[in-house]
């Protein structure tokens, strides 16, 4: 057994864990470890912006922020964490342009401010100019900038390590009121080197993680290819709770069959979308605002139009945006990048020709439950020393049930930093928690049984059935009968999955197996959000429900929280436990969610 | 340190050719200028040796060698100018090819009345 | 405890040895003989361009060249001046750049070591050479055959 | 259909869309025959080519390609991918001769009637099939101090940075690190020692960010025996650039900023 020794160990080196790492690396001594090169992480594609209330061009406050963010989430939002994300998100940007992020500028040299769907003045009166951006490249400005402040001081990276395990140990305690209880401290974590087939113990005093997102459990998603959700996987797998994992954020515009974005800001620049008869069909769901409404609506409508037969396409599975009234001009001075996208990918020219879209999911809401200091909960309320999590692999919650434009960037920045400070301070105090004698061998099994495996079942083949059920079932519209048979699908599919078989048996760059592994957590994720979505009947945000189309405060104003439990069935379930969680209020009461 | 095993060629365009044909010619007309310069030192030993020597250029086949290098001359001369303007010019960079072109042909333009007349020479022979 | 081996980063941002670069080089070296390829390139056109026209295009071209053409223009300074320093460019021009070329393509020490000595002492050579039988370049040396020499030997 | 005014116009609520628009008719499909150079140590110390017989479709990449290879094929062709629209600089490879990326070139601008020829990036050790070991790209890079110093105290809010000395290194902030421009350079496929355009491009990200105070630091850095000079002008690096940089144009930025500070 390989046993490195660190204060502090990151999982992930995207915006969070780079962040994260900045902080960490510069008061304990703090490795990395990330499945890719750190600049290939996926807070690279985010293109619209990052939300700060400067106050650069037009009056705001972080107040307003504070309660855009909340109505955003419907209602679903910690308040609390909503409000230092606000609150801290000027600093955030403020630290970004120190470290040398080159944000575009006014004309008196300050950094300039767009709209952005959702983010309005004094609750709700008129948009406001808030996100911060560097053209359409502000995530990836982001993220070169955040590793580049990591060349500078020296963070020690670990690239192409692939973290498959944490190291979680249960000791009896007794909580204030005398009730004993199971707590859970950790020791590290395991991994995998792609280079070379080891695997490495990394035992530390504190863990973050900082692993994003799990799009590809679905079909159409913007997520890339190595969106897996590992990070929540391993959590669960644990016996750590994932929260609220049944809000998934499905944004109207990617690219039709490929699920790559088109930003929001193409229908903000007068782009609409029409059906298979030219019609503008917005106009019927959302008369008002029409083709700006909500990123949940607009999706909902969408999805409506085809289901009805109005698609476009030999399969009718898509709609049109149109930008064919624009002026080029107009096209290539705001809308450079979905021009390129549109032309490249789908060979399309937006300037004469209407582009094929369809909503593709994008945002997890949901994740590892953790405070606002970015300390992971085993439980509502009782935190795991040592172990923190960042990001799109957390729930803080900031993002309720819909997250708004430009808030994922800032949450990144927000609570990467105060994971990485508070991880880095909690290590310069604690001791190292014992790794346990054959603490690797669950990941050893793990990799061997993967690389001996000789069944008849392909991998690729068992994840396109998985993508395929959730795009059909899981996605924009959900129903009891539509999870129930998701759920069916991905029993048999775990099923199969023991037979499955893979060609590359080396230890070299081996991700053959790799992507078996992912599958096993691809699936795990796709069966606690089933799992959670069939247990909310009500419709909030990124979760419509066409048996429950209202919200529901009364019975679900409050977090799901799944545990993995042996003794436990949730529905047809078995091995899942599903509680709630109380949501955080401060001083916004909830409202119908109108715009 | 390159262990990578031997590929395809890579299919660079006009920057790539023209700096391989630039590097070619360059050594071409080094090693000629060696062997130039030798051969005039002749000049200080006799005017016989001299003569001797220079006579034996004064053939088709050494003709053709001599308008080879000429042409390699030139094609260096107005190359090398073009790589002076990127480096210099502003607009260098972006105009690149099409001063390749040209290079090409202010080549054509210089090489054809030289041959004409070189070769004709050569092979009518003067004296 | 377990622990039976701490490790070093392998491929972390601490540099691994056999990634350095070979040792810094100091100095201005490289830019100056960067620039020395463009002024030179610029003035070697003049001159080469000058003297091929002279030699091949006037008058009978190659066939016309002779110890007595060589002798003619070395009689006057102008082209001694010339040719002289067409002689002294091209060899600092022309060794530079195969030095560049040995430095592209001659990865072993030793051998870009030889061949860089090979390459100096030949430029030196031709260079003395070149340089000495322009200086002292006599154009009627004594005892030749009067038709070989330029007309004004006769005298 | 398209409204003539310059004012924004409502578009109307209903148009006749022409038929087969937004690809209405049938996905043309067409066979490609792939050719991926193979090369595993643990297997051979050989290289080789492996050739594979696939059906592709209207808007497939080489990306597609390879996946359905793998994932259908032979799970054992390895290669580095993440994002799949050109933005994270994972899939740098050698497409029928050049450094392309595999995820945003389209099979159909491909000649499909010859053979497809995929191997891996040259210039850099090759780990297995088309992966290459990245870190010597990676310490050029580190080396020339990819990140802002300034002096001078901290301001408390942003510095300022007129829209005008932003817009001077815009271009060379887009790079993505995909390495196609370095490897893509004859120079450095001498010997590769030579720092490289992409290493360079991230130098003059720096040395003209008007913020800057290191720029002589890192002019002093690039002003070496492996570094601008060596550049030969060859403009592989700018055509392989799939950020569309003009990567040569940069470097002979740098070239001239070394030369006014010296002389
Ligand atoms: C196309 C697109 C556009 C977007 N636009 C915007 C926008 O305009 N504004 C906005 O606010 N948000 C936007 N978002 C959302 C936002 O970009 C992401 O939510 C955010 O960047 C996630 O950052 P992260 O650091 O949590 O994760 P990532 O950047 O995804 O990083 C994950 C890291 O974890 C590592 N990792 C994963 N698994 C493992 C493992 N098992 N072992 C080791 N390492 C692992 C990876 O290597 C990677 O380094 C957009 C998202 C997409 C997809
Ligand atoms: C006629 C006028 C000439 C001009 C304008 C000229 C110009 C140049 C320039 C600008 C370079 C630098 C190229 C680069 O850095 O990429 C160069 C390189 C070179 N030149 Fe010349 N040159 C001329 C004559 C000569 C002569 C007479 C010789 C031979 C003695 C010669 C030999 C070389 C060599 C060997 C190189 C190196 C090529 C390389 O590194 O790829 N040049 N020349
Ligand atoms: S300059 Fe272009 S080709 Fe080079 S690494 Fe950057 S993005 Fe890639
Ligand atoms: S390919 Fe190389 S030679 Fe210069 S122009 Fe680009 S760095
Ligand atoms: S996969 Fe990200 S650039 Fe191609």
């Amino acid at each position: 057994m390989q046993v490195h020794k660190y204060d502090v160990v990151i999982v992930g080196a995207g915006g969070a864990g780079m962040r994260a790492a900045i902080e960490s690396g510069q008061r304990a001594r703090t490795a990395v470890l990330t499945k890719l090169y750190p600049t290939r992480s996926h807070t690279g594609a985010a293109q619209g912006g990052m939300c700060a209330a400067l106050a650069n061009v037009e009056e705001d406050n972080w107040e307003w922020h504070t309660f855009d963010t909340i109505k955003g989430g419907d209602y679903l939002v910690d308040q609390d964490a909503a409000e230092v994300m606000a609150k801290e998100a000027i600093d955030a940007v403020l630290d970004l342009e120190k470290m040398g992020l080159p944000f575009n500028r006014t004309p008196e040299g300050r950094i300039d401010q767009r709209r952005f769907g959702g983010h309005t003045r004094d609750h709700g009166k008129a948009p406001v100019r808030r996100a911060c951006y560097a053209a359409d490249r502000t995530g990836h400005m982001i993220l070169q900038t955040l590793y580049q402040n990591c060349v500078k001081h020296n963070v020690e990276f670990y690239n192409e390590y692939y973290v498959l395990d944490l190291l979680v140990l249960e000791e009896d305690a007794v909580r204030e009121d005398g009730t004993a209880y199971k707590q859970k401290r950790v020791a590290g974590v395991v991994s995998y080197d792609l280079a070379s087939g080891e695997i490495h113990v990394f035992q530390a005093k504190s863990v973050v993680f900082a692993s994003g997102g799990v799009g590809k459990v679905f079909k159409t998603t913007s997520n890339a290819h190595t969106l897996t959700g590992d990070g929540m996987a391993i959590a669960f797998r644990r016996g750590i709770p994932l929260e609220d994992m049944e809000f998934v954020q499905f944004h109207p515009t990617g690219l039709a069959g490929l699920g790559i974005l088109l930003s929001e800001a193409a229908r903000g620049e007068g782009a609409i979308l029409r059906n298979s008869e030219g019609e503008r069909f917005m106009e019927r769901y959302a008369p008002t605002i029409k083709d700006l409404a909500p990123r949940d609506i607009v999706a909902r409508s969408m999805a409506l139009e085809v289901r009805e037969g109005r698609g476009c396409g030999p399969n009718k599975d898509y709609v049109l945006l149109d930008l064919t009234h624009l002026e080029p001009a107009h096209i290539d001075a705001k809308l450079p990048d979905i021009t390129e996208f549109a032309r490249t990918y789908l060979g399309v020219e937006p300037y004469t020709e209407p582009v094929p879209v369809f909503p593709t999911a994008h945002y997890a809401m949901g994740g590892i439950p953790t405070n606002i200091k970015g300390e992971v909960l085993q439980d509502n309320d009782t935190v795991i020393p040592g172990l923190y999590a960042a990001g799109e692999v957390a729930c803080v919650s900031v993002h309720g049930s819909n997250r708004l434009g430009t808030n994922s960037l800032l949450d990144i920045n927000v609570f990467g930093k105060r994971a990485g400070i508070y991880a880095a301070e909690y290590a310069q105090t604690a001791d190292f928690v014992e790794v346990p004698e054959g603490a690797d061998a669950d990941t050893i099994r793990l990799v061997e049984s993967v690389r001996n495996a000789n069944g008849t079942e392909r991998v690729a083949q068992l994840r396109k059935e998985l993508q395929d059920t959730m795009d059909a079932n899981v996605q924009v519209f959900r129903t009891e009968q539509s999870l129930n048979e998701t759920l069916n699908v991905i029993a048999s599919l775990r099923e199969r999955y023991r037979n499955i078989s893979i060609q590359d048996k080396g230890k070299r760059f081996n991700l053959d197996l790799l992507e078996a592994v992912e599958l096993g957590f691809l699936l795990d994720m796709a069966q606690v959000m089933t799992v959670a979505a069939l247990h909310r009947k009500e419709s909030r945000g990124g979760h419509f429900r066409e048996d429950y189309p209202d919200r529901d405060d009364a019975n679900y104003m409050q977090h799901s929280m799944a545990y993995l439990d042996d003794t436990a069935q949730a529905g047809t379930v078995a091995g899942i436990r599903l509680d709630t969680k109380p949501v955080v209020f401060t001083r916004y009461e909830p409202m119908v969610r109108k715009y | 340190m390159s262990k990578t095993p031997a590929g395809t060629l890579y299919r660079g365009r006009e920057g790539m050719w023209s700096w391989v044909g630039h590097r070619v010619t360059g050594v071409a007309i080094f090693f000629f200028l060696l062997v130039h310069v030798l051969d005039t030192a002749l000049v200080r030993v006799s005017p016989d040796a001299y003569n001797a020597v220079i006579a034996t250029y004064k053939n088709p086949f050494m003709a053709l060698l001599e308008a080879g290098l000429v042409a390699a001359i030139v094609f260096h001369a107005f190359n090398g100018l073009r790589v002076i303007l990127i480096d210099f010019w502003k607009k260098g960079p972006k105009y690149q090819a099409k001063m390749l072109w040209g290079v090409i042909g202010l080549w054509v333009v210089v090489m054809v009345p030289f041959l004409i007349r070189h070769l004709s020479l050569a092979f009518t022979g003067g004296h | 405890m377990a622990v039976s081996t701490e490790i070093q980063a392998p491929r972390s941002g601490r540099i691994a040895p056999e990634y350095t670069r070979h040792g810094r080089s100091k100095g201005n070296f490289e830019m100056g003989a960067w620039l020395f390829m463009r002024l030179s390139g610029v003035v070697l056109v003049v001159l080469i361009f000058g003297h091929l026209f002279v030699n091949l295009m006037v008058g009978e071209g190659v066939h016309a060249i002779d110890f007595g053409f060589v002798a003619g223009k070395w009689a006057d300074p102008f082209w001694q001046v010339w040719d002289l320093s067409m002689l002294w460019l091209a060899m600092l021009h022309g060794t530079n750049g195969v030095r560049t070329i040995i430095n592209d393509y001659a990865e072993k020490d030793g051998t870009r070591i030889t061949l860089k000595t090979i390459l100096y002492v030949a430029s030196a050579v031709i260079v003395v050479l070149g340089t000495l039988v322009i200086f002292t370049f006599d154009p009627c040396p004594a005892g030749a055959a009067a038709e070989l020499l330029p007309s004004f030997c006769q005298a | 259909m398209t409204a003539q005014n310059t004012e924004p116009v409502e578009p109307a609520s209903k148009v006749d869309l022409a038929p087969g628009v937004g690809g209405g008719g049938e996905i043309p499909s067409f066979d490609i025959t792939l050719k991926v150079r193979r090369y595993n140590p643990e297997v051979s110390e050989e290289a080789r080519w492996d050739e594979f017989k696939l059906t592709m479709y209207g808007t497939d990449r080489v990306l597609d390609a390879l996946h359905k290879v793998k994932w259908e094929h032979d799970g054992s062709v390895s290669f580095r991918r993440s994002c799949a629209h050109g933005v994270c600089g994972s899939d740098a490879m050698r497409i029928n001769g050049r450094n392309r990326l595999a995820c945003k070139t389209l099979l159909k601008d491909l000649d499909t009637s010859k053979p497809i020829t995929v191997e891996p990036i040259k210039g850099l050790p090759v780990e297995k099939d088309l992966i290459v070991d990245m870190e010597p790209f990676f310490q050029s890079y580190r080396e020339i101090m990819p990140f802002l110093i300034s002096s001078g105290h901290e301001p408390t809010r942003e510095r300022l940075q007129s829209p005008e000395d932003r817009e001077r290194f815009d271009d060379t902030t887009k790079c993505i690190l995909c390495a196609a421009c370095t490897s893509s350079c004859p120079v450095f496929w001498t010997d590769g020692q030579y720092f490289g355009p992409a290493a360079i491009v991230n130098a003059h990200r720096f040395i003209f960010d008007s913020r800057d105070d290191a720029g002589d630091m890192r002019l002093e850095i690039l002003n070496d025996r492996e570094g601008v000079w060596r550049c030969r002008t060859t403009f592989n690096c700018s055509e392989a650039c799939p950020r569309g940089i003009q990567v040569t144009k940069a470097i002979a930025e740098v070239k001239q900023a070394v030369l006014n500070r010296r002389i």
